[in-house]
C-alpha cells in the first residue's frame, strides 16, 4: 500500500517526529510503499544538518537522512514554512540573499502542491504532530 | 492528475496562540487550485478562527481572518461548524463570518456557506471525506 | 503580598487555567493572555470559573490579546480588568513573582 | 468500512480524546500512542471514557509508548488490545483512512 | 555570587511526549550546582515524570528517568507531589520512584525526599518561593 | 526594576516570542532594566539569522535584534538547546565540525548558568512558552 507521511513538528521538543520515523520505518519493513514524507509547520526544522545532539541521545535528522538513502525516500521541507523558520537550500539562500545553508543531506524544500499531490497520489495520509 | 477527492481540513486550534489554524489555511487554497473537493470543519477551539472582527494591530502579527471570507472565490463549497463546540463557547453563528459562493457557470450562489451541524453530522462528514488533513 | 499568575492557553483545549485556580492562593493576581483570553468570556460553558474566583483573586486579561480574537469588551465577565503590555510589566512589578502555567 | 482516529494527547491535560470520543463513529478503530496511552489506564478520573466505549468502538494503545512510561501492561482497561508500530501500520492498512486527532 | 534563592521547579508535562521534563532536569542540576535552594513540584502530568520501570528501548528515545533518583546527592531537598494530581491518575506514592538524601557534613539522612502534599499546601510552598521556574 | 526573560518557544508556531518581545519592549519603555533574555528549549530558534518572513508580516528574529540594538539587550541562546536544534555560532561550528552558522545578530550562545544568574540576579523571572 502506498503511504504519506505529514510531519508537524520539529525534532526533539515533541515526540511527533520520533514517531514518524519509527511508524515510517515499520511501513517500510513491512513492504509498504512510502510515496512521500512531507515536513510542515516547525516540522520543517527536522531537515537541518547543524544539529549536534548528545552523544548519548537519538541523532533525529540522521535517522531521517538514512532511512531516506536506504529507501529512496522522498523528504519534502515545505517552502514557505522553511522560510519563516530559517531551513535554506542554495536556491533559497542565492533568492532570499542568505549568506548559508543548513539543509540536511537528502532533504529537498518545495512548494504544498507537494502535499496535496501526496494527499491524492497516496493511499492513506498520516499525520504527526502536536 | 485527473484524480479528485473529498479532502476534510480538520480546524481544531484557535488562531494567533499557533500558527495552525493560518498555515493550514494556505494548504486549503493549495489544494483549492488542485481542484479537489475541499471542506472545513471548525471544531473546538477551531470555531474561534471564524469570529467577525478579528483585530491584531495591538499584537503585531497579521490578521489573517479576512481570507476566511474569500474562500467562495476559491471553490470551496462547504464549511461546517460543529454546534456543541460553538454552543460551549458562548458564540452563535451571528458572531461568526460569512462566506458566500458562487458558481460562475451556471450562476447558482449561495449567500453563506457556512453551516452549524451537530455531533452526528461532523462525524458523518470526516467518515464520507476520502482524506482528512490535520494540523 | 501575593504572586502573579499568568494563563495563556484556552481553558477549552487545557487545563491550565483549571490548575492555575485550585493551586493559587487567595488575594492572588491572574492574567490570562494569548489564547487564555477565552476564559474571560461570559456565558461559556466554563465561565464559572473566572466567575467564581473574582471576589477572592484579582483577575486581568491583556487586551490586545483579546481584541485579536474579534471579542467585544461587552463580554467580559464582570469584575475582570483588562490591561494592555505596560499594564502587564505594572502587575509583573506589583507582585512578588510571577507563576507561569504554560 | 471505517476509519482510524488517532489520539497523542494525554486525557487530562487535552481535550483531544474527548472530542475524538464525541465525533468518531460507532465501528471507528482509536489508537491511543505517545502521551495519549494515559487515557488506557484503568483505575483513573478519565477511565470510563475509554471503558464506555470499548463495547462500540475498538480501542488499541501502542506498547513501546506505553512501556516508556513506565506502566505495568496488567494496569491496562479491559477491551484495549496492544500494538507495536507494525501494528499500528497495520491498522492504517485495514482501515479507510486516518483521522489524526492532532 | 553570594545570593542565594528558594527555586521552585513547576513540572507539569509527561515525559517523552515532549521533552520539557527532561529539559527542565538540566536547569535542576545546574541551579544545584549554583547552591541554590532548589525544590522540584510535580503537579498534573508532572506526576508522570516519576514514575517507576520506565523503559524506552521501544522508542529509540534516551531514558532520563534514572537522574531523578540521583537528585539528593546534588542536594536537592524537597521533591513535592500534588495529590490530586496523583489520585486522578490512579496512582500512589507507590508507584513512583524514591529519591534518598543524605548531608555529608552532618549525616543526616532522609529515606525518601519525595513528598505528597494536598493543594493547600502546594499553593503555599509555591507562593513562599522566590522564583518558580516553568517549562 | 530588573526583569529576565524566559522564552521556551521558537518563533511563529507559538505566539510566546511574540508575547515576550512585547513585554520586554513594554518594560524597557517605562524604564525598567532587563538583565537577559534567556531562549530555552525550542526558543534557541529565534536566534537564526537565515529566516525570510512574508513581507507582509513581523519578522521576529530582527524585532528581537534590533530591540537588542537599542536598549544593549542581552540574548542569550542556551547551548544545550541549541546543539540539540541547529543554532550553530563560529564556536559552535568549529567545536562540533559544522560547515556554517546561522546565529543571528546580538544573539550569543551560553550554558544554562546564565539562566540561573540570570533568576538570581534579577527582581523577576517572567516565562514564556507553549
Amino acid at each position: 500500500m502506498k503511504f504519506s507521511i505529514q510531519v508537524n513538528e520539529g525534532p526533539y521538543q515533541h515526540q511527533a517526529s520520533d514517531s514518524a520515523y519509527q511508524f515510517t520505518k515499520a511501513a517500510l519493513e513491512k513492504g509498504h510503499e512510502c510515496f512521500r514524507v512531507f515536513f510542515y509547520h516547525d516540522g520543517v526544522l527536522n531537515g537541518t544538518r547543524l544539529t549536534t545532539p548528545p552523544q548519548d541521545d537519538r541523532n533525529i535528522v540522521k535517522n531521517w537522512t538514512d532511512l531516506a538513502e536506504e529507501y529512496d525516500l522522498d523528504l519534502v521541507v515545505c517552502v514557505a514554512a522553511a522560510q519563516r523558520r530559517g531551513i535554506v537550500d542554495d536556491g533559497e539562500a542565492e533568492r532570499n540573499g542568505k549568506d548559508a545553508t543548513n539543509i540536511a543531506p537528502r532533504f529537498r524544500i518545495s512548494g504544498l502542491g507537494q502535499l496535496v499531490e501526496a494527499a491524492i497520489q497516496s493511499d492513506r495520509l498520516v499525520v504527526f504532530g502536536d | 492528475m485527473s484524480d479528485t477527492k473529498n479532502f476534510m481540513f480538520l480546524n481544531r486550534r484557535a488562531p494567533y496562540g499557533t500558527i495552525y489554524a493560518w498555515e493550514s489555511l494556505e494548504v486549503v487554497l493549495i489544494a483549492a487550485a488542485f481542484e479537489q473537493n475541499v471542506s472545513l470543519m471548525f471544531v473546538d477551539d477551531g470555531v474561534y478562527e471564524l469570529t467577525k472582527g478579528q483585530d491584531t494591530t495591538g499584537i503585531g502579527m497579521k490578521n489573517f481572518s479576512p481570507t476566511y471570507r474569500t474562500l467562495g472565490d476559491y471553490e470551496v463549497r462547504h464549511m461546517y461548524v460543529d454546534k456543541a463546540s460553538l454552543e460551549a463557547r458562548g458564540l452563535t453563528a451571528d458572531d461568526l463570518v460569512q462566506v458566500e459562493w458562487e458558481d460562475w457557470e451556471t450562476e447558482e450562489s449561495v449567500d453563506n456557506i457556512v453551516e452549524v451541524v451537530d455531533s452526528d453530522r461532523v462525524a458523518e462528514l470526516l467518515e464520507e471525506s476520502d482524506v482528512v488533513f490535520s494540523f | 503580598m501575593s504572586d502573579l499568575h499568568t494563563v495563556n492557553k484556552s481553558p477549552f483545549e487545557k487545563n491550565s487555567l483549571e490548575s492555575c485556580l485550585r493551586l493559587s492562593k487567595a488575594g492572588s493576581a491572574i492574567l490570562l493572555y494569548e489564547d487564555g483570553v477565552y476564559g474571560a468570556l461570559k456565558g461559556t460553558a466554563v465561565e464559572n470559573m473566572i466567575a467564581s474566583v473574582v471576589a477572592d483573586k484579582k483577575v486581568y486579561v491583556l487586551g490586545p490579546d483579546y481584541k485579536a480574537r474579534g471579542l467585544d469588551e461587552s463580554r467580559i465577565i464582570d469584575g475582570v480588568e483588562v490591561v494592555d503590555y505596560a499594564g502587564f510589566v505594572d502587575l509583573v512589578e506589583a507582585n512578588d513573582k510571577v507563576q507561569a502555567w504554560v
